[in-house]
């Protein structure tokens, strides 16, 4: 573990660095900024070109992402240059340097017959390739394939506006079996977890920053016992889900289904605490927290694209069946 | 002892009347809840709403002599319900009607009440408030924009910020220094500063939502004529405190109202969508909506009361801030779950749910200045603290 | 209303002063104590000795009397007393004067056959008369007649501890039919929220005198911010279901079987309102907070079991119904 | 990098021992879910926890040399598991072993520790508290308890209060000022004051819950004897709080556990009882018993955190505070809920529901004293917002 935690750790200050510089750029920069400093294939085989490390060694490259907003498809590839690294090793390989754009349908699914329409697919416009749900399992569709037609479909997020995706009966470049696609999903969804914790960390310490600079009433915002309460309550649960997190990801290799306890309880944790966070975060700037120019918002819509896909709701529900089962008289 | 529960004959008259008119006139597409929604330009809406006064709905207990209907604040929440039942756009003159109107008619001369209040009904004159300062924010004994002599007129430097709808407005209900630092709120005064003058520059800010509807506001030796000074010099702070107290309590009156609106455009939406009708069975969902029409309808009861104290000659003191802060957190809450709920729809959703995503994605962004704007959660729970507990305050809060 | 207002101000008064009087009477002698000032017939009728006013005109003596932890089954005496009136006037006349104890079972319900077992009734070991359900409507009788036991069976209140009632194949005194049994039942729930909120409100102005007295940290505790927002946010809640009750109140009249909006979110609002400002007062007080000495956790006692019957979810889940019926399609 | 992420051979095996012995020697009735439910003596507690000591489940990283298993926190941390997976009757020295035995450790001389250690794990001394005074609350600076020179000795006089279990100990760990009160919390030094003495008055305080747990001490010249002073004078509120800190993190470490045996001692006296186990069906009810095994899980992981850090060598600062504010609410929320829940069972109940109603409605009134001992919420919440956001504190807090 340790030695992967000292990767880990240079790979969380490559993206630190490498997130500020993509800023600006459109997305074929970014794909190959990204890759040049090889970060798109931190999960993905040693064979395409990445790292193999396993899934907690590429959270904090999310983490650092959500916080700075990048503009890219993020999770989407790591996950895909993983999936893809046997079946399609030439994609594979093309998406850890960065050579190629691939997005993921968010919302939807596509019939037998490769047809339908799939949506929320971030950066769809932008992107050459998409992994569509279809059946139990999904189908890997090229964007500019024949009866494949985008369109931008907008929700919360700034940056990486949604795309719908409509097909008709075309061919897919390869389908994904039900197991590798149900890992692929419940992996996204601790990797948007911890996307949602970093903006948020990112975002309370903006607002303690501002609240240490700003004086009312006669001394600086920061020592007001309530604002510090409420930094303090935000703390608590930002560590919280934190830790849940950390648990999750490191037994992900024993669950690939994802419908472990633990999993189950990062998904909770995270979709409650991280939107909370940065909606208290916006709320300690007072007036200039809901302007746009502060930026904070932007954090906020994808923390809340995040906790809708994590669904704190269908999380708990399933955690109760698995009590019953555990505590079955 | 509520509103409510004593309609007398007329009350029932009005209010039938008040609602015929409207379901007769609102144009649909200016409905937040149609699948075709689009909002009124700025001169639609400016026509509308002096349609709106002519018909009743706007200066319903202003006097008769300033364009007023000369009824009273009983009429008025009849009104704002009437209002509130239906998503219609909101007030571009809500600063001039509901925070302006007010202390004119506390303060002004009688030529300046005749100057200004017909104006406001008629949509001549849209106004803006002058209050926060970049430095000063919620704290405003802090404000540093000056008024300084010029004769009998007054010159006016410095800036305001998150001025709501300066960009349209005629006028702006100035707050700015005519004594010293030192002397804090007392060294304040009120003017009716012309917004169309080259010493003024306005510039819209960005919200969170996309829209600009809050701006800066840059004076640069700006002139105000000596009869746009609003009541005696350095009592503008005594002046606008008692007329925010109550406009606290009364300002927007249709909120409760409104939203019940949305609660049941959420409800009627997700009832007509197979999936989501599923979600409304479930009972964790049930509790959550019950608790939102809870809400609601304790907000009714807090306004209604307001109202009755008022018209009773009462003085609500700070219980403007309950309403304030209850209903901005609970409408919160209740944006939260409405895009939880409909994020929930199939995928692609029908033209129905698609409109109540794109209505209440941006009401929840929005939501979340309705615990900044007219007074942050921290201020109002420093004044419930302060007039309605009347905790000592001691030497620091 | 302006007449009733005038005497239910002066109720309170005498409520007031009477309920601490009482501290330390048994049971009998606080009988005779409320019924001498007339505060057990303010809702029975003139025939009976009592004065008639509606529920909002008594609302204030039952908040004095929990607020002050009066010993004794108010809300039952004075809901028995108008409901008695016609059928039972000599037993409803002598619980207006105090004469007689009744109490009310909260818990159970007997067979058509007069039998089975009751339990919660308050004070139900120093009371002669119980009304205790039986099918949609209720019977009363006598705890001493033949078939019937009376044994303690403690909860969470300490001044009016329950009993439990075992009854088999007694005679009843009087049989109550059902829609009238409704009202009572309808209409204790909104004395008992009334009781609550007393109560809370008590419990709140403790807290405060207790944190404005005391110095910490070189300065007085009443002074911290965070403990102001705090109360602030309690008087947020307690107003909010106060306002929800009084309306209750107001329009209790127009619904006698107890499923009115108004009836619904006075129970949610004030069943959890309530628990929760005496809990906080009990936080705000410190080490003090958790003695037996202070006393506030007999209020929060009393409140919780209030809070039981009121039963917000259940209330919340009804009015979920309600709401379907009116926005029906 | 949880601590149950990796597990050891001998972990399990270790884990399996503890397990098998309190599997066959927790008397049946001692369990708080046991229908004839009668928790032993404090005779009884004594000889059983002195057994517990002697089959590894007290002292486990204590040194051997002081009667100690030489274990580290790992075990500590599976042998307290296991005590919670068990409704077992609480430590009655939980002050001795997990306070003054660790303060003892840090900072007492050699010839102290052999003395007093032992005697703490075989239950021959029971140790109180003395640091909160009436007029100090949670402010430890303002203590008053003055502790003088008498030759070589130290006369106490003075007043504390909180005192958990004084009643039944021996020994007091005792913060008194040896300095000024300008001194503030630099002029205080810690004693082992021995109770059983002329001037010393223990005054049981009755609790909410009706037990009485808590008391005053007075005292009134009693006598320290110089072997009995800890560490250098006015270096006993430095040493205090480095231990505090990691105390907080770390005492009574199987709550996260004995809170999961709580919920599932809830959820299966309702299964087994046909109208409570309709309610478990119900979502809304799910959901919130979903939420409390989150609430569980999350606090397990901050206490295996906690157990990481410190084996590794690592500091945890403020940490402590993070899963003691995190448990005292979260286990308020979980006892009114399983109050709530209880309460909807048929009457009369069954004698498994209602020893169950027993145990939770003592566990609600318990509950209130948890975000009160041990540090407030407003402690905790000042701790946070101080040591570990390390917020500027400026003038005042």
């Amino acid at each position: 573990m340790s030695e992967h935690s000292d990767i880990a750790a240079e790979i969380a200050r490559t993206a630190q660095r490498v997130v500020a510089e993509c800023d600006g750029l459109d997305t074929a920069s970014v794909a190959a900024r990204l890759g040049e400093a090889g970060l798109l294939g931190v999960l993905a085989p040693e064979a395409v070109g990445g790292l193999g490390l396993p899934l907690s060694a590429v959270a904090p490259v999310v983490e650092v992402a959500e916080a700075g907003l990048l503009a890219f498809p993020l999770v989407e590839t790591l996950l895909a240059a993983r999936l893809l690294a046997e079946t399609q090793p030439d994609l594979a390989a093309a998406l850890v340097a960065g050579e190629a754009v691939l997005t993921i349908a968010g919302a939807g699914s596509l019939s037998p017959g490769v047809s339908g329409v799939v949506g929320r697919a971030p950066l769809g416009t932008a992107a050459r390739w998409l992994l569509a749900p279809l059946g139990e399992g999904a189908v890997l569709l090229a964007l500019d394939a024949p009866g494949v037609t985008v369109a931008e479909d907008p929700g919360f997020d700034l940056e990486r506006p949604a795309a719908r995706v409509s097909v008709s009966g075309a061919t897919p470049a390869a389908t994904i079996p039900a197991a590798a696609w149900a890992t692929l999903r419940a992996d996204a969804l601790l990797l948007r977890a911890a996307g949602a914790l970093g903006a948020a960390g990112h975002c309370m310490d903006r607002a303690i920053e501002h609240l240490t600079g700003r004086r009312q009433f006669g001394r600086p915002l920061v020592t007001m016992q309530g604002l510090r309460f409420s930094l303090a309550r935000q703390k608590i649960a930002l560590e919280g889900a934190r830790h849940a997190l950390e648990h999750a990801l490191a037994l992900a290799g024993q669950d690939p289904q994802g419908e472990s306890v633990p999993r189950l309880v990062a998904r909770a944790t995270c979709a409650e605490a991280a939107p909370a966070v940065i909606e208290s975060a916006i709320q300690l700037h007072g007036g200039m927290g809901f302007t746009w120019d502060l930026g904070l918002h932007r954090q906020l819509r994808r923390a809340k694209e995040a906790a809708a896909a994590l669904d704190a709701v269908a999380a708990r529900a399933a955690l109760a069946g698995r009590l019953e089962e555990a505590w079955a008289l | 002892m509520s509103a409510a529960a004593t309609p007398a004959i007329d009350a029932v008259a009005y209010r039938a009347r008040q609602r015929a008119w409207l379901a007769e006139n609102l144009p649909p597409h200016w409905r937040a809840d149609a699948v075709d929604y689009r909002p009124p330009s700025l001169d639609e809406a400016k026509a509308w709403e002096a349609t709106l006064h002519r018909e009743g709905f706007w200066g319903i207990a202003w006097p008769r002599d300033y364009g007023g209907h000369g009824l009273t604040l009983r009429e008025h929440l009849i009104s704002n319900q009437e209002i509130g039942r239906l998503p219609m756009p909101e007030s571009q003159n809500s600063i001039g009607k509901e925070l302006a109107g007010p202390i004119i008619l506390a303060i002004a001369t009688e030529e300046q009440k005749r100057r200004y209040l017909p104006a406001i009904l008629e949509m001549r004159e849209i106004w803006c408030q002058g209050f926060s300062e970049p430095e000063a924010g919620s704290d405003l004994a802090g404000l540093r924009t000056r008024a300084t002599r010029d004769g009998a007129a007054w010159r006016i430097n410095g800036q305001k910020v998150w001025t709501s709808g300066a960009h349209r407005a005629q006028r702006c209900l100035l707050l700015a220094r005519t004594g010293t630092m030192e002397e804090r709120h007392k060294g304040l005064s009120l003017f009716a500063l012309k917004l169309d003058q080259p010493g003024v520059t306005v510039r819209p800010l960005r919200q969170i939502t996309g829209d600009a509807e809050y701006c800066e506001v840059f004076f640069d030796n700006a002139l105000v004529e000596p009869e746009d000074a609003l009541g005696e010099p350095a009592k503008g702070w005594a002046a606008a405190v008692r007329v925010l107290e109550v406009e606290r309590g009364t300002n927007r009156m249709y909120r409760g109202w409104r939203f019940e609106e949305q609660l049941r455009h959420l409800v009627t939406t997700c009832r007509a969508d197979p999936a989501l009708a599923r979600l409304l069975e479930d009972s964790s969902i049930r509790q959550r909506i019950a608790q939102v029409q809870v809400d609601i309808e304790v907000l009714k009861r807090l306004v209604e009361q307001t109202v009755e104290v008022l018209v009773g000659g009462g003085s609500i003191g700070g219980h403007g801030s309950l309403s304030k802060q209850h209903w901005s957190e609970a409408h919160q809450r209740f944006a939260a779950l409405a895009v939880e709920l409909l994020e929930q729809a199939p995928y692609p959703a029908s033209p129905e749910v698609e409109a109540a995503q794109r209505r209440f994605r941006k009401a929840y962004l929005q939501s979340r200045a309705q615990t900044i704007y007219a007074g942050t959660t921290e201020i109002q729970l420093g004044i419930i603290a302060d007039r309605i507990l009347k905790l000592p305050r001691g030497e620091a809060r």
